[in-house]
């Protein structure tokens, strides 16, 4: 195999050389613990709040709303958890979507266990959430809207300020998973009313393991992890030093160059999905067409399976997903294309490209080729389109 | 999921594929909601399987399972096909993964499924086909 | 500063070079999500299981007993709540100690308001705790011992053997906090009867951010973290491939070392023990004089406050800790200082000096050299140290 081509940027992405090299010292030379006295832990200290500030100017926030934790899904678990224990007195009620991402779903539905009640709104074909029955859902034992800021499989963005002044206007706690939207999407927490947020820096070319949660000041929340005073007494545990360096850079970077990087994903992704619907028949585009992710490609191609069209894509060097890269192991088709009204079948035939800063026109080229055979091959394998062919 | 090089092998380069115009028998199995379709055609002639292809809507186990099911079937007596399991196919394969063997039992449940629609069409008994339920919700071991 | 002596290694360890060299291309090369499908993941897929082995070879567990963690303080959280709210249909008591890190301790608070029982055992003037008292806690309703290993404060090693025992005969879940123990104390879970284990890779030179969880297998816990099927489903979130490596490799280095080490830092302990307590009068040893940790140093200097002694090493170059690092930040005196007896005033004057594979018997003439001075100059300015000499 002569070149690798990687497009699955949503799942993860390379830690970048400037990030990287910001990260270097803390490991093995800088290593005092940010809580201890001695100026050994000057440097780590400063470290990591140099990185709450990047983080905090990157989304409008304050430093001391910014709270570090172990990643998406950790900010995702602490954010439902912390807020339905701590409000519980006032209510029960939370309302997400059918289409959150599993760190939120599960989250959720082992809280329907504990007790409480949950409304996953629906969506509509493109994936937008709807906002009237949004507005139905609340009542008064409401205590937590979480609706994410876009999709990871099919890469649509909600209308989050428009859910933001639903949130405030009912009183209600909004956070949102940003998980696939940092640094694609400018993000000011106030002028969105978001009230709680949270990041993963393995998705911006930051380091895995390390993510934020951003709560707004005030807002009551219950610990996930209880110990240490670390995080301002809210998230136990010795820093990940190097790690939220990472992640601080990786913010920095991806906010900088935000418009440059936005403009040429969404010239390669429009390029990209040209060229599929311009070759590849029985396919349709999921997700929304413009109020989508800049890298976000997702098709479903009938007659054929996922994990086959994956598999040989592979073996011509070309890094893909179907469906959200944790469930992979599971076979089940994506509860994120059923929601949007995909058959079973069809929902079983997605395939997702998901463009970084480091794809290139040509790489667009060679996989719509191979992607043009591949289909084709595995079509002609199908008992399904069989039948298509017969009937025409 | 890390599959074998066999599996990879035969995923890659299926044996078999293609349907059998006047066929003996046609099984298919699967769902194409849980994402698996296998269609099976035989030629029999003597008792003996003298031509067997398939065609699969699935993952790459599935292809994979149903190429090497092809292979150690064909040439063989109606006997020996009725006494591939679903375990012979995965072994062939140099294993799959806990999560992707109902594959190879679709696999075995298309040869069988073959056969049965080969011995109504032609009026032949085959012992160890009455009992068999195609309509088992074959469902996806969870690994524990 | 010619010098800079870093006496603080059970508040964390420097990355190790060959710990660090394992970790190095799963940053930037071999960046794929181990749950993705083409062969990228392979590579990080593998580093994961390999890690997985090392930590599982080293307690004597089976790799599908081990869970990675962010760290310490989550799989402390992990293992308390995750049982307690598992197994809370069989009974809402929970026994512990004292002394516990405050990983362990403030869940327990935490649990409490929850409506959860909660009996911290007492300790002796060593620190170690009293089996009677734990034999005499278990109820009907107990469903979990928590007891650490080792202490982080004082050094001391508790008789796991005879609680494992105890916990197995009642029928009991037994959880330890082996943070500090780890690569200092040979550990077979089995032998041990342990059912329920935390480490943390950053006191044994792995990164931090980053730990593990031995749940024995038949276990049932619920999570902490849920979302994506990771860890057997276990606990969410895209992996830490580079800190999951680092801590295999340092788990496994620690293992492989421990006979050397361990005889190294005993040396350099006692060694410094007894040079201390040739030169300065008015002074207590913390913990049990031989149930201890190889590295774990902890003097009462009386009449002095722990601040200004750490201030006034850190000025000669000297890193060192009183109490914990992660509540160096509050002023009340170690909750564990406490426990074994001291009274207040006391325990504000101590300090822990923890040996690492990296310190030296020059080092420790050093320290000592510079303590005595530190101390001396410190009394003098001391009103309570006027009262003793006008005493005698
Ligand atoms: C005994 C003990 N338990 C738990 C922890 C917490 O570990 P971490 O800081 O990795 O969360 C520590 C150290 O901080 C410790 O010494
Ligand atoms: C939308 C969304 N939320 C949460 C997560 C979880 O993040 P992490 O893997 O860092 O825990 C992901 C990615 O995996 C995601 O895409
Ligand atoms: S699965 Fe394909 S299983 Fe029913
Ligand atoms: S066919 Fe269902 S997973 Fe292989």
């Amino acid at each position: 195999m002569t070149k690798y081509i990687y497009m699955d940027n949503a799942a993860t992405t390379p830690v970048k050389k400037e990030v990287f090299d910001e990260m270097l010292p803390f490991f093995s030379e800088q290593y005092g613990n940010p809580s201890s006295v001695y100026s050994l832990a000057n440097a780590s200290k400063m470290a990591v709040e140099k990185a709450r500030e990047r983080v905090a100017i990157a989304i409008g926030a304050d430093k001391k709303e910014i709270f570090f934790t172990a990643g998406g899904s950790e900010s995702d678990n602490w954010a439902i958890k912390g807020i339905a224990y701590s409000q519980k007195k006032k209510g029960n009620h939370i309302i997400t979507t059918k289409i959150e991402h599993h760190g939120i779903l599960h989250t959720c539905q082992y809280l329907e266990k504990q007790g409480f009640e949950v409304t996953y709104l629906d969506v509509d074909e493109d994936g937008i959430v709807d906002l009237e029955q949004l507005r139905a859902s609340i009542k008064d034992t409401t205590i937590l809207i979480s609706i994410m800021f876009a999709n990871n499989e099919i890469g649509t963005i909600q209308p989050i300020k428009e859910i933001g002044k639903i949130a405030k206007e009912n009183d209600v706690l909004f956070h949102t998973d940003a998980v696939q939207a940092m640094g694609h999407v400018k993000i000011d927490v106030n002028d969105l009313n978001i009230d709680l947020l949270s990041m993963s820096a393995h998705k911006i070319y930051g380091p895995k393991g390390v993510g934020a949660l951003y709560i707004r000041r005030g807002v009551k929340i219950d610990p996930l992890i209880s110990g240490g005073a670390q995080e301002r007494n809210k998230r136990a545990g010795t820093e990940n030093v190097p790690g939220i360096v990472g992640l601080g850079k990786a913010v920095e970077i991806a906010y900088e160059n935000m418009e440059d990087s936005n403009k040429k994903l969404i010239n390669l992704r429009d390029s990209l999905i040209k060229k599929i619907e311009d070759n590849i028949d029985y396919i349709r585009l999921n997700g929304h067409r413009t109020e989508r992710l800049p890298g976000n490609v997702n098709f479903s191609f009938e007659f054929i399976e996922g994990e086959s069209l994956l598999l040989s894509l592979d073996m011509v060097g070309i890094a893909a997903s179907s469906g959200s890269a944790c469930t992979s192991g599971s076979l089940d088709p994506s509860h994120v294309l059923l929601s949007i009204g995909l058959p079973h079948e069809i929902a079983h035939g997605s395939l997702r490209l998901s463009l970084g800063d480091f794809n290139t026109e040509d790489e667009i080229d060679y996989v719509v080729d191979k992607l043009v055979t591949i289909v084709d091959r595995l079509r002609q394998m199908s008992p399904l389109y069989d039948r298509i062919k017969g009937e025409n | 999921m890390m599959y074998s090089d066999k599996v990879m092998d035969h995923f890659t380069n299926p044996r078999n594929v293609g349907e059998i115009i006047d066929a003996d028998g046609i099984g298919e199995v699967g769902n194409a909601k849980c994402g698996d379709i296998m269609r099976m055609y035989l030629k029999i002639e003597d008792g003996i399987i003298e031509d067997v292809k398939f065609k699969t809507f699935g993952c790459g186990s599935a292809i994979a399972s149903s190429s090497m099911a092809t292979e150690l079937i064909k040439g063989k007596t109606i006997d020996e096909a009725m006494r591939l399991t679903n375990k012979a196919v995965a072994d062939a394969l140099d294993g799959l993964p806990p999560v992707k063997m109902h594959c190879s039992v679709l696999a075995e449940q298309a040869i069988k499924s073959a056969l049965l629609d080969y011995s109504k069409k032609h009026n032949i008994h085959i012992e160890g086909l009455e009992d068999i339920n195609f309509d088992d919700d074959h469902h996806h071991d969870i690994e524990e």
